[in-house]
């Protein structure tokens, strides 16, 4: 199958699906001739034109409040939110208004729109732009939430969410953009709610998010070696959560260890654990574990930044002592 | 009050009747909060009649509106009808959003209203998303934003207009300047001149009697048909006054405005009684025939208000539905 | 020991702050003559006049901006913000600025201010004015949340707070306005990050945030009469949160449950329940459960909104369910 | 170029030098990213030294600044020293920032600079509150807000200046036009006229050509002095132009903006090179002055870099360090 970047993967997905459906606009700022500072979505002008990819102002909750009203009214609009530290800056209209719509209205006006942002630390861009905050946003009822963890996921999510009905929001990893994978030529979809099997093992489970996918996978090569079999999976949205993947996963393992890269204090991983560690309880030998950015701001300084997110060493190291029985907390 | 003769006394009577609608729909509600039957809270738009029925008369059902958490009057003004009103009100599942909204979010998409709003500010996107969508869609409607001289001080209303203003957007921003935010005076809470906040963004704006429902309706019209033509976004600002407290509990208002203010707008100030007053004046309508819109008004409210109180609750398992929507 | 009001509570505790302290300034909309809608500021401005007790326009995202600026250069700002609802719109002022000053700055800056504001439902204020979204911000490094259960608390953890060199934010509970408790007369504080047992108790642990910890009491009476002993734990702050008291209990009855009344998914009860599970994990008879508002927005409609929040019969049940270990949750 | 000729060559040479430093500082840090030694991107600031000198040199070091993304430029201009600048750009601890912000959040606490930030217009709150503590605590001190034309975006800076407008307060808001967010030129973010949007809230604007030293400064001192006697806010718009590109790494410009403007900029319109012939023409300073400053200057900054390429980074256990101050 030939590999494209998780870049190319969004921008097909963008394009394939403003083809077939003419009310989806883009907007966003530098989205048309720069592409986005990313260049992910270089080439969408030039087909669809500055009437349907819109360069806005430096506006974000402006936009994102346009996008609401488009979408109650028969847009699909796609919102670009350069840095996902700028979600901060339109949580009210993408909380308070987007996610409320539906219900408020008893059914009747619907917001089918999605926002595209990012996540990622480890790029030395210091605290401001280096937050995953997807947790924020999933524990909003009626928001979606996808954490593409390859260019596969990237594209089939993303052509999913522009059709779902709802605001979906999703995160894309910063570092990734370069990264290939293999991704079919023919078009496909990703259900928004399925979690993928990413690696089959008997030991203990390793639920990775996003770039903690692939931490996940190399700590499970690690352990591979020491004959520790380590399963992974990724939901690949956290909301909905496909919760009887993970479940059945812990169950066959008895050991289960979270991987995300948002802070771990009341983060996404303490809800994925919590549920493995109440609905799996009588299946597990060892507590679940998690894994996460340092609750601290994130540091520019690079040999502070390295130390702030998870490792595939000490995932393999948790995963050791699990398997070892030595996670006795004293009091 | 100056009328235009043109105009015939269909139009008037119209605008006439929904103004009393409005005032008597607000009456019942504050008769329902007072006898302890209407959850919550609620903001009363007496006194503003004008504002609402001058602007919406000038649109097409197809139209949109965004409204605000004093929204009844647009509500009424854009076409609902008062059983689902007063069903949302109670908390009903024949409500215009099933009893879930209720009043600081009540809808009617059927008639372009998109919702009252409980952030203040909070639908200056979603009015100028509105207008994008008539715009990109060739639709050849227009969206107005409704909101109140509160509202001001927020940032989203400044962000939407450039853009607006940018994209020659078919938006109206309506400001109605009651004068107060809660329980503080415009004059605290914005510096300078109101309408260069629009001005600055290069958009055309005007300034009218808020209380002379022609004279709104007169102005509505203008930017409306232009607006449609492709000249908008404007801005309109409204001057008016709310008779009541910010909402049904705030009794005590001494301490940030006066009876004497008060009582000089009821008195001399009542686009509802004026309008009347206009109508026979001018021979649009007897005595008689104004009697009788207000009886069949309150008999509508009346009829409604008794709808609502007996109809029946959501049930338990509508608690999740609508979180999501389906497909199709 | 006399008996005062939450409200009244608040309200000693600032205006004693203020005589202290000349640097402490109140800002917010209708701080001043109406002393809020709650009218729970009412008098400051009367003592410390319109200099220091401020209303602002209704610009949440200016006077919070503001308010960092003023406490980063040598005031002491309390900023008001009337419904828990709005913290979205302050979220980039907050968590972007507020929050990571002082860690940016290689600790040079400091941001002392107090955020006060409420949560809780069960008003029939619908949607917008409903929300419990302390989980949001106890998600963010750099931010202390505090949630007083009652008057007591109130008073003793924002004069803390108003101490504290950080940004705090404490939230209310609405429906506890007007809710009477013994407060002293003589000064006292409360630590942030200091758990109370409000009961003690040895089969099962009640870990319940503001509101519910009422709720976690009342439980516990229930229980009582069927001759289950519960213990109430009251965290009082989630951020730093208590972990010692919480886990030393759920070692002591081998079970907990955690109460809280923001939504259940991704929510604060999540990390709570995350870390009992994970560190008492070798003394739990039982999962630990979560009561949580439900994953939907705040329903106006009396009969609907009635149904979101938890109940102490509910928790009664769950502690019920873990006495008889019928929590087997099949695949 | 005019220059006022009561003003000594004291106070020419003083700016000069700290124009010359931003030139060279940002060129040692360009070098430093096309060399792989500094991490992440930065945003040069070369072309626009004129503003941040101008400005900062009508200040006391007790007033505020707050700076944006594009910041080493009021860093160098508030009184900053290289060293502590380039450790920080290198992300070590004897930045300003402990290498803990690095170049999109260095600050100078000593010298009034409350930091860079990489939100835009994110600091518009921060100033404002910062004369707010000066008014309330009675220092006399002003504080200066820089942001970009694109920052006109942001409705954050709309609240702010209504309320300081409001509360009087001694906040100036300069705005660097360099006629470009980052590959969007301002004609396509900004509706309306720039000036009217700080004139609407009753905020007396100037503008004035940000390429010359002198003009701004003076536009500066005047300002600065009414600010502090009370009469504040105030509102600069500084046209002005960035000879790179948006960050260090946007190479390829010709999509947004013609080699042609570029070059018409640097040849014409370099602030450095101008106020240079302006000395040398008025006889302020002669050649050999000139050049000794600027081989002053230059190692300095050879200096510096070479001292922060050499310094430590902060050691492992800072980096839970600082989340919370401590008390006192
Ligand atoms: C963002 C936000 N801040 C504060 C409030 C609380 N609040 C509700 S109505 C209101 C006053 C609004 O004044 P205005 O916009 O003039 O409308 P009016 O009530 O006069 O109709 C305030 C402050 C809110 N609902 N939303
Ligand atoms: C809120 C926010 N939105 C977007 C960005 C990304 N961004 C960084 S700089 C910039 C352009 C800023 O333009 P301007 O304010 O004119 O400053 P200049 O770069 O020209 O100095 C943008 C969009 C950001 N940092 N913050
Ligand atoms: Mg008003
Ligand atoms: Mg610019």
């Amino acid at each position: 199958m030939r590999e494209i970047t998780l870049s190319q993967a969004v921008n097909e997905a963008i394009a394939e699906e403003m083809r077939r459906d003419p009310t989806i606009v883009l907007l966003g700022e530098d989205v048309a001739e720069a592409g986005t500072p990313f260049k992910i979505l270089s080439g969408l002008v030039d087909e669809f034109g500055p009437e349907r990819v819109v360069d806005t102002p430096i506006s974000e909750p402006g936009f994102t409040g346009i996008a609401v009203g488009a979408a109650m009214t028969g847009l699909r609009p796609i919102v670009d939110i350069m840095f996902g530290d700028f979600l901060f800056l339109i949580m009210d209209q993408l909380c308070n208004q987007a996610a409320k719509t539906h219900y408020m209205s008893g059914g009747k006006l619907k917001v089918p729109m999605v926002v595209r942002t990012n996540m990622g630390a480890t790029r030395r861009s210091a605290a401001q732009h280096s937050q995953s905050l997807h947790a924020l946003v999933a524990h909003i009822p009626g928001l979606k939430v996808a954490m593409p963890a390859t260019a596969f996921e990237a594209k089939g999510l993303l052509k999913t969410a522009i059709r779902d009905e709802n605001p979906v929001v999703i995160f894309e990893d910063k570092l990734s953009y370069q990264e290939k994978a293999p991704v079919p030529e023919e078009e496909y979809l990703i259900a928004l709610g399925e979690a993928c099997i990413r690696r089959e093992g008997s030991d203990v489970t390793l639920v990775g998010t996003s770039s903690m996918v692939q931490v996940a996978l190399d700590a499970a090569d690690l352990l591979a070696g020491e004959g520790i079999s380590a399963e992974v999976i990724d939901p690949r949205t956290i909301a909905p959560l496909d919760e009887d993947t993970i479940l059945a996963s812990a169950r066959k393992t008895s050991r289960a260890i979270v991987i995300d890269e948002g802070h771990r204090s009341y983060g996404a991983s303490a809800e994925i654990a919590a549920r493995i560690a109440e609905k799996a309880f009588y299946w597990l030998d060892a507590p679940v574990q998690r894994f996460a950015a340092m609750d601290v701001p994130i540091p520019f300084s690079p040999e502070l930044e390295d130390l702030t997110v998870p490792t595939p060493a000490a995932v393999a190291e948790g995963a050791r002592r699990a398997m070892r029985g030595e996670l006795f907390h004293a009091p | 009050m100056e009328g235009n003769r043109e105009r015939n006394a269909d139009a008037y009577l119209r605008m006439y009747r929904q103004m009393l609608r409005i005032r008597v729909f607000e009456e019942n509600a504050h008769q329902l909060y007072l006898s302890a039957k209407m959850p919550g809270l609620t903001h009363l738009y007496i006194g503003q009649e004008a504002v609402a029925v001058g602007i919406c008369d000038a649109l097409e059902p197809t139209d949109r509106i965004t409204s605000t958490h004093r929204g009844h009057g647009h509500c009424v003004a854009k076409g609902a009808g008062f059983r689902q009103m007063f069903c949302e009100l109670l908390g009903k599942s024949e409500g215009f959003c099933r009893g879930k909204g209720g009043s600081m979010h009540i809808a009617d998409q059927e008639n372009g209203n998109l919702g009252a709003n409980a952030i203040v500010g909070g639908s200056a996107g979603i009015a100028t998303g509105a207008a994008l969508s008539a715009k990109r869609l060739g639709s050849g409607g227009v969206a107005v934003c409704f909101f109140g001289d509160g509202a001001l001080g927020q940032g989203l209303l400044y962000e939407c207009m450039n853009i607006a203003s940018l994209w020659k957007l078919p938006v109206i921003y309506a400001c109605e300047n009651n004068h107060y935010g809660e329980y503080t005076h415009v004059s605290e809470m914005a510096s300078g001149d109101l309408l260069d906040r629009a001005r600055a963004f290069g958009i055309e704006t005007a300034t009218v009697d808020g209380q002379n429902v022609l004279e709104v309706n007169e102005a509505a019209e203008g930017f409306v048909s232009r607006a449609r033509a492709g000249q908008g976004p404007f801005f309109l600002l409204l001057d008016t006054y709310r008779f009541h407290g910010h909402h049904v509990g705030d009794i005590s208002r001494e301490y940030y405005r006066a009876k004497e203010e008060e009582e000089l707008w009821k008195s001399e100030r009542d686009p509802v009684s004026n309008f009347a007053k206009w109508l026979r004046g001018e021979s649009v309508a007897s005595d008689d025939e104004l009697n009788r819109i207000e009886s069949e008004v309150r008999r509508e409210a009346e009829d409604a208000v008794e709808y609502a109180l007996a109809a029946p609750y959501p049930g338990s398992e509508e608690v999740d539905m609508h979180v999501f929507a389906e497909a199709g």
